[in-house]
């Protein structure tokens, strides 16, 4: 029980420090600042102690918190850590303490409302990855937006209105379809069991014909691909990742990017496992499309935050593609990978924070930083590495896992004479490797080298600043370089997916028997 | 922590501390710590090595357990075979050496200790390609050695120039990468294991179609042709001579580039049962030693003579590697490793004399100057022409005589390895002339400047070429070592994990006897080859050197071709240019605004539109609002009337 | 029975005392300023009467067939004297006369009658008590402006209303010869013609009184030209009122086919047109128009519900929807003190009034129902049990409606967060003057209200339950 | 069909004339008649059925009507004056400065 009100603190602990710091009489005293950075720190102990007290064995109904909210209607307010959501909350544990000690300098960060935009973020963040009971995780899927929406309009560039609006309507549109699909999920689970239902442990016990799945499907693939997003779905991610503040942007593209993949693992699989795997090939080449494509786009961007905005779509198409995969491989290789880019991609858009804090607007412009400003430099480039995948980083353990495990089915598909779709699909997602150096290399000599500039003195990274990025590239590290140590406690997760695909019913025999061969357990 | 991990973690520590506080620290410890890890690991390298080879028994560490699920278990082991201790003698010993000669050469630059760092981290990843015990460990080490060499090839980096080679560099391995980790997938596909031990085992039972074998073959090689500079992925090597000239010896010419023989070598188990792609490497390999040669004929730039030089002696390697002849690549692996870094050293030599000079047009003369240098540069150079009894001599001629009587050996092969041999000793003598004969070109404000390196550059030199004059006779070729009654210590050596080349030649027409004389007379043959190579350049540079120009003019399109390097470059050029195009032009232009206007603007502005229509419904005429409650009704009534 | 005839009309008794003393106080010209208190203090003592109905499960049969007191009729009373309540806050700051208040406790008064009405003739008496007060409210002290235009349209309008419910009723009554409710509604589904006829007269006419497309003309006008506290009524106590007496007649009675079909239709053309129109308007009270008709087409949706999740759907419904609009009312007027009510004027309000800003943006996207806030629990407990009843597809149609209206809730939030730069401080200029702490004790209550609904949505399931 | 229905019959037809006449009339005193057409037809139909089932339901509920009605007509009346107070015209049209 204990462990369960920890669960539940995660979530409480943002939200009542945000209610304490709003109460703070005074506009520009520092001390709401700190009192969240305390909080924030406080979060993430609990967070760390939760990740390292987690054994894998999420069912055990340990670290579970479930409280009755609306009886008649099977609504509870269940918080439980499990395999798929373990990562996740270390993750976003360690981004806002670091985004906000990244944002200590800037007039921002003694502004209660900022404040409390973070922590709400931060709550429901939790909230969504944490939640156990279907309703729930909508309402905090949707709760997200609210405050990112805030802190898009109000601390954004000059295009802030735009994009605060395309931001906020794009991601919606998804809920549409996705709020009937999880009605429709409480009806079928009324229909079966008699009582309405939202608890994930029910919905995924349901057998649903069809069509439901296919619906539900179809609902929850289009919220996740506009959240995450996928190619075609992607319209408002540079809008929003260009115009929002430096905190904003890594948290959207750290933590809310998540959300989606996380909402592909969590709903579409467990719910619809035969039509995934019958759409798993056409999701596979969306995801492969979106690495190309973000790769592409991303070699000739001029604007750096575009350019990573760009690179960030490429990588979360790895996520897509593992996730679809269905091996063993590729599941936690996309476990991994989110990790990793969530710890990357922030660190790419901090770092270009500093250096806005520092400048101004003219950092579009700055070149040999190398020279500027070393520490910074060095920082930056080990960034850039872990997203060009070099190996003892965790970009190269999960883009290996995922192209590994992706590899594996849609050559096995192929040997078992199915479609060499997903074959090629991977083949061609392993040559965003080479054009993600391409794009990432060509960032770092435009932004790094070259020849300074006399006058241009910058301060160097100094050490409150250090301390910041020290988190993120000791996860980074630890990932790339002994990720066995923590598999473990997502293993089960990961096997449990495989049931659920394996068990499917139109699951053709070929992919059944290579799934088992290969990822399934049996490996030799 | 035992002796492996050590050799492992040593130069990792050197980085560190050079990286982290080397800024801090005085020249004089920087160069104690980077020079002091290779030479330690080097020491510790030498005791493994006596170890096996007596005991013959590889030595394991298992370090820990990389990745795990059930079905699947990558170790981060450590594998110390007979293989890996040659690469490690070599990594380590010339490593040491080029380390020392770097602090004399590197000694007025301002970031010294960067440098180190960066040397030192290459090292590590070296260490980690070639200790690995599995494809990810060498994988690792695989990709990390190209980041290295990125770093250091972009060294200066106020120069965009260097910075941009770097970035080739990087990019081209990376596509081989991509080859590399492919054929990895497909190996575990089958083998269900990444252990080059297993691997080897298991392929070694032939139980997998030999198409498949093939396209692991084919997979395999594309990574090591990016490696290793071979066509059609060696575009990257020239432009890396950007890097400093020792950085050229230790990763272009000595250790790095020569991965791919390594791997090869390492799973020759597999390509033992992938007779389609042997052939595709050794015809590979023969097509890279002959175009690589040519084009070094036409340089004027010294490091870029070696550096094609050094593409063409890769080439040659993977010939052996396709005719089977494995223990032939590696012996001529570990004797280029040091006449071909003695080669680089003695050109940074030169370079480091004229204050960065290379146009070989700008020298001349220099033998007065430089003698130590010219010496050394000229034992190196006789033992890549292959002139006994230098090194190069023996390891060469071994590979000669494979072309012919190997696996898939033909007179085809034997003959383009003997043209390329040929025209090696040509360039060399070419560059030897140009620049330490003759009158001298050198500009007048570098004349009185010109002086020996350092103590720590020339004995460096001394010693590379002491060596390149001697390890020839670790491995003699078979007659020879009828004749002399010795055995070759290197061939035995490697013996238990690469046979000696099975003597099933071309038609298999060869008895032992047969073979000796022929291989005698190849040897022959071999020899005379070098020397008119050597003698012809002494024609065309020193007595008649209006004949080169005459024969450049006569050559007219195809010295441009040549000289243009066969317009590989403008080929990748065009690829690149033609992604950016689509980048730009396509997707940036076209479909992301063509998105943008489809799924943003164009539904808000129909949603506005409909906005204006229905509130324009509100006219303010009361009428007009009982006229929607009539409407609305008798719809209803009618509905109802219809369906009642 | 004497007693129960007491107590359990005790809150409409109350009231008609409240009129009554009004009026004395008003010939004595007294004070005006004791007329709010007044009110405000009946209308708390009648919520604490039914509060202890409910909780004593206090059920009475006053007068069979005309008034009869059950499980309904107490929670449907106590919504409307509650949100009257709220309402009563936030009027004080500008009805300064006794007759306003008259005219509110009469209107109330016509809405608990209804409730509590078990016949049609008290339903028609009720209706009528509610809307003619409403409609004196528009001009009262207006003179001759533009209100009288707004009032005329809506009393014509619900006057038809009137005569077509009463045509409707007429044709059951030719039938069955009871003007009971109970025999309406199976009346009305039993089918035939005239049956129909009658149903469909019925319906209509409350369509036209809930302002559901097309039956919606009065609406945006009404509201734009009443005060904000009188539209805020309109919009809150009467709306609520109306659709609960459709509650009261029809409660779970499942309609057939083609009446499902043809609700579904005009409710989805309802969402549609009022969230799409809504877009483009630049008044606060048009807008808050465009947004009851909207939300007229998702509380009739629940008609199309088949398993009877309909009455507490609906019972929910309405009190969040009533308790958020006055909420959003007051917070308007605590932002924007002049009389025309330009959205523009919202601009940067939350730098110059933070509290009041937060509440109307919290207000508002409960409104747009946002999850988690009730605005979407209330959505969800009606569009569940339609789903659950098979209507899919415009369950799907009615939230692509809604999403269209998150588009104008937005633009408000957008409004308020508009950066500091362009605004002179509005804020430091309003005086936080007595009448308007007032407004603050009733946004406070809604507030908590809303807190209360939103931490037990099921309450009304519960409360409906228990016997 | 016997008088009841006809009477009925009757009531609708005259309600629809009266309905009709308030969407069309542009006069406003006339339809407020047009209104109080409509609702005696509602009487009329009210009584008819109350005589038939002969019950005084529907006879008293004419009363109410009745009633009702008286207030309407005096709510409108007054309202009415002020519309004409404003515009100086009993021409509905005139009455059209809300809108959109």
């Amino acid at each position: 029980m204990f462990d369960g009100t920890m669960v539940l603190l995660l979530c409480a602990l943002p939200a009542a420090v945000a209610l304490l710091v709003s109460l703070i009489p005074g506009k520009e005293s520092g001390l709401p600042r700190l009192i969240s950075l305390v909080g924030m720190l406080a979060l993430l102990a609990i967070s760390a102690g939760l990740f390292f007290g987690f054994d894998g064995a999420g069912a055990s109904g340990r670290y579970d918190f479930n409280f009755a909210w609306i009886p008649s209607l099977g609504v509870n307010f269940h918080l439980a850590l499990d395999g798929l959501n373990v990562y996740l909350v270390l993750l976003t544990g360690i981004l806002f303490p670091v985004v906000l000690i990244c944002a200590w300098g800037s007039s921002q960060s003694r502004d209660k409302l900022y404040l409390n935009l973070l922590l709400i973020l931060q709550a429901s963040l939790l909230g969504t990855f944490l939640s156990q009971n279907l309703m729930l995780f909508f309402a905090f899927w949707e709760l997200v937006l609210i405050p990112m929406f805030v802190l898009i309009l109000v601390y954004g560039g000059e295009k802030r209105r735009e994009a605060a609006n395309t931001f906020f309507l794009y991601t919606l549109v998804g809920s549409v379809l996705l709020l009937a699909a999880v009605i429709l999920l409480g009806v079928e689970s009324l229909r079966q069991t008699g009582a309405w239902s939202f608890e994930f442990s029910t919905l995924y016990a349901l057998q649903l014909d069809y069509g439901v799945q296919l619906f539900v499907f179809l609902s929850v693939l289009l919220a996740c691909a506009i959240k995450c997003p996928l190619f075609p779905f992607h319209s408002w991610l540079p809008l929003a990742y260009g115009e929002a503040p430096a905190s904003g942007t890594a948290i959207m593209s750290g933590a809310l990017s998540k959300m989606g993949a996380f909402g592909l693992l969590k709903l579409a699989i467990p719910l619809a496992p035969a039509v995934s795997v019958v759409a798993a090939p056409y999701v596979i080449l969306l995801a492969v499309i979106s690495i190309l494509y973000g790769a592409v786009l991303a070699l000739r961007q001029e604007d750096f935050k575009k350019l990573i905005a760009y690179s960030s779509l490429s990588h979360m198409g790895y996520i897509v593609l593992g996730i679809f995969s269905f091996q063993q491989a590729s599941v936690h290789g996309a476990l991994f990978q989110m990790l990793s880019h969530g710890a990357a991609v922030v660190g790419l858009f901090l770092v270009l924070s500093l250096l806005e804090q520092r400048v101004g607007a003219s950092y579009k412009t700055i070149t040999a930083l190398s020279t500027l400003a070393p520490r910074l430099a060095v920082t930056l480039m080990l960034f850039i590495l872990t997203s060009v995948a070099l190996p003892l980083t965790s970009g190269f353990t999960s883009e290996f896992l995922i192209l590994f495990g992706g590899f594996q089915q849609g050559f096995g598909a192929w040997q078992a004479g199915l479609s060499p779709l997903t074959l090629v699909a991977v083949v061609l997602a392993c040559s965003g490797m080479v054009l993600g150096a391409g794009y990432m290399l060509r960032f770092a000599r435009v932004i790094l080298y070259g020849k300074a500039s006399e006058d241009a003195g910058m301060v160097d990274l100094n050490a409150r600043e250090a301390l910041a990025f020290l988190p993120l590239l000791l996860l980074i590290l630890w990932v790339g370089i002994y990720p066995a140590s923590i598999m473990g406690k997502v293993q089960g997760a990961v096997d449990q997916l495989q049931v659920q695909v394996a068990g499917s019913v139109v699951l053709p025999q070929a992919v059944i028997t290579n799934i088992s061969k290969n990822g399934g357990g049996n490996g030799h | 922590m035992n002796k492996l991990t050590l050799i492992l973690m040593l130069p990792f520590l050197g980085f560190l501390i050079n990286g982290l506080i080397g800024s801090r620290l005085p020249k004089a410890a920087v160069s104690v710590i980077a020079c002091g890890m290779p030479a330690l690991c080097f020491a510790l390298t030498w005791s493994l090595f006596s170890g096996i080879y007596v005991s013959q028994v590889p030595v394991v560490e298992e370090l820990f357990t990389w990745v795990a699920y059930p079905g699947f278990k990558v170790e981060a082991a450590l594998y110390f075979d007979q293989i890996s201790a040659m690469m490690c003698l070599v990594v380590t010993g010339v490593g040491t050496l080029i380390h020392i000669y770097s602090v004399g050469y590197m000694s007025h630059d301002k970031s010294f200790a960067r440098y180190f760092a960066y040397l030192n981290l290459f090292l590590f990843f070296m260490l980690l390609l070639v200790l690995g015990k599995n494809l990810v460990m060498l994988f690792a080490g695989w990709e990390g050695v190209g980041i290295a060499s990125y770093l250091l090839i972009g060294f200066w980096f106020q120069d965009s120039e260097k910075t941009s080679a770097g970035l080739k560099a990087f990019i081209v391995n990376r596509v081989g990468d991509t080859g590399f980790i492919l054929a990895a997938f497909v190996i575990f596909f089958f083998a269900k294991t990444l252990d080059f031990q297993e691997i080897n085992t298991f392929f070694a039972n032939g139980q997998t179609s030999v198409a498949m074998m093939n396209l692991i073959g084919i997979l395999l090689l594309i990574g090591a042709c990016g490696k290793s500079a071979q066509i059609p992925l060696h575009v990257w090597l020239p432009d890396a001579m950007a890097g400093p000239t020792p950085v050229s010896a230790l990763i272009h010419a000595a250790t790095m580039v020569t991965a791919g023989v390594y791997l090869l070598s390492r799973l020759n188990g597999v390509f033992l049962h992938a007779p389609g792609a042997m052939t595709v490497v050794a015809y590979g390999g023969a097509l890279t030693a002959l175009l690589g040669a040519t084009m070094g004929l036409t340089q004027y730039n010294l490091k870029k003579v070696l550096a094609y030089s050094t593409m063409s002696q890769i080439g040659l390697m993977f010939l052996a590697c396709g005719v089977g002849a494995f223990n032939a690549a590696l012996f001529h692996l570990f004797t280029h490793a040091f006449f071909k870094a003695c080669l680089f050293l003695g050109a940074g030599a030169i370079i480091h004399a004229l204050h960065g000079e290379e146009d070989m047009r700008n020298m001349g003369a220099l033998g007065k100057k430089l003698p130590i240098t010219l010496v050394t540069f000229l034992i190196a150079s006789l033992a890549l022409s292959g002139v006994p009894p230098f090194a190069g001599f023996f390891s060469k001629d071994e590979i000669l005589w494979s072309a012919y009587s190997g696996v898939n050996g033909s007179l085809g092969l034997w003959l383009v390895a003997s043209i390329s041999s040929f025209l090696t000793a040509f360039y060399m003598f070419r560059a030897i002339i140009m620049t330490f004969f003759g009158e001298s070109r050198v500009p007048a404000r570098l004349e009185k400047g010109i002086h020996e390196g350092p103590a720590s550059m020339s004995g460096v030199l001394i010693l590379l070429a002491f060596c390149s004059a001697t390890v020839g006779f670790l491995g003699l070729p078979g007659p020879l070592r009828e004749m002399a009654g010795v055995t070759a210590p290197f061939y035995d050596f490697l013996a238990p994990v690469i046979g000696h080349v099975q003597v099933v030649g071309a038609g298999g027409h060869q008895v032992e006897g047969a073979g000796h004389q022929l291989e005698t007379l190849f040897m022959g043959i071999s020899i005379v080859v070098a020397f008119a190579g050597i003698a012809l350049a002494w024609l065309f540079f020193s007595l008649r050197k209006q004949w080169a120009d005459q024969v450049k003019g006569r050559a007219g399109y195809a010295y441009d071709l040549v000289s243009q390097g066969y317009f590989f470059d403008a080929l990748y050029y065009l690829v690149v240019r033609f992604v950016d195009w689509v980048s730009e032009s396509v997707l940036a232009r076209r479909v992301e605004v063509g998105l943008d206007a489809g799924v943003l603007t164009a539904p808000n502005n129909s949603v506005n539109y409909a906005s204006r229509l229905f509130s324009s419904l509100q006219g303010g005429s009361l009428q007009g609002y009982v006229l929607y409650v009539f409407i609305g009704l008798a719809l209803v009534l009618l509905w109802g009337v219809l369906h009642v | 029975m004497a007693t129960d005839f007491l107590y359990g009309l005790l809150p409409e008794h109350l009231l008609l005392a409240l009129i009554l003393v009004l009026m004395v106080l008003e010939i004595m010209k007294a004070d005006q300023g004791i007329a709010g208190p007044l009110f405000l203090i009946t209308l708390s003592i009648g919520c604490c009467v039914l509060v202890a109905q409910l909780t004593s499960g206090y059920t009475v049969t006053l007068a069979p067939g005309e008034v009869v007191i059950d499980r309904f009729a107490i929670l449907a009373r106590l919504i409307i004297i509650g949100s009257g309540t709220v309402l009563g806050f936030f009027s004080i700051t500008g009805a300064r006369s006794f007759k306003t208040w008259m005219l509110l406790s009469c209107s109330i008064l016509g809405g608990l009658v209804i409730m509590d009405s078990a016949g049609f003739i008290s339903l028609f008496i009720g209706i009528e008590m509610l809307s003619l007060p409403g409609f004196a409210l528009m001009i009262h002290g207006r003179g001759a402006s533009v209100a009288c235009e707004g009032a005329f349209k809506y009393l014509l309008m619900s006057s038809v209303a009137t005569a077509l419910m009463l045509f409707g009723i007429s044709l059951v009554y030719a039938q069955t010869g009871t003007l009971l409710i109970s025999d309406f509604a199976v009346a009305a589904s039993s089918g035939g013609a005239q049956n129909w006829a009658a149903g469909a007269l019925v319906l209509s006419g409350f369509f036209i009184k809930v302002a559901l497309f097309p039956f919606h003309g009065w609406a945006p006008d009404a509201y734009d030209s009443a005060k904000l506290p009188v539209t805020a009524f309109l919009a809150s106590v009467v709306k609520a009122a109306v659709v609960l007496a459709l509650v009261r007649i029809v409660a779970n009675a499942p309609l057939n086919a083609e009446a499902t079909l043809a609700v579904s239709a005009l409710s989805v053309a309802s969402i549609f047109y009022g969230n799409v129109a809504g877009i483009r308007q630049t008044g606060f009270k048009r807008l808050l128009a465009y947004s009851s008709i909207a939300h007229a087409g998702y509380m009739m949706f629940a008609l199309t519900d088949s398993t009877g999740g309909r009455v507490e759907g609906l019972l929910y419904y309405v009190a969040v929807y009533a308790v958020t609009t006055i909420i959003a009312c007051a917070c308007f007027s605590l932002l924007c003190s002049d009389e025309s009510d330009p959205l523009a004027s919202l601009e940067g309000a939350y730098y110059t009034r933070p509290v009041p800003a937060l509440i109307l943006a919290v207000a508002v996207l409960s409104l747009a129902g946002i999850p988690p806030l009730p605005g979407f629990l209330a959505k969800l407990v009606i569009f569940k049990s339609v789903i659950a009843s098979g209507h899919l597809l415009p369950a799907v149609l009615a939230f692509t409606g809604s999403y269209l209206g998150v588009i104008y809730y937005l633009a408000i939030v957008f409004r308020l967060f508009k950066p500091a730069s362009v605004t002179e401080p509005a804020g430091a200029v309003l005086p936080r003057n007595w009448s308007q702490s007032w407004t603050w004790g009733g946004v406070f209550i809604g507030s908590l209200a809303l807190a209360v609904f939103m931490l037990f949505p099921d309450l009304f399931h519960r409360l409906l339950a228990i016997v | 069909m016997d008088k009841y229905q006809f009477l009925i019959t009757l009531a609708g037809v005259i309600f629809s004339l009266g309905l009709l006449g308030v969407a069309v009339r542009r006069n406003l005193l006339v339809v407020m008649m047009c209104l109080e057409i409509m609702l005696n037809a509602v009487v009329l139909s009210f009584v008819t059925s109350a005589s038939r089932s002969n019950t005084v339901a529907g006879a008293s509920m004419t009363f109410f009507i009745y009633v009702a009605a008286s207030c309407e007509i005096a709510l409108a009346m007054a309202i009415v004056v002020l519309l004409v107070k404003r515009h100086a015209t009993l021409d509905l049209d005139a009455h059209q400065d809300l809108k959109g």
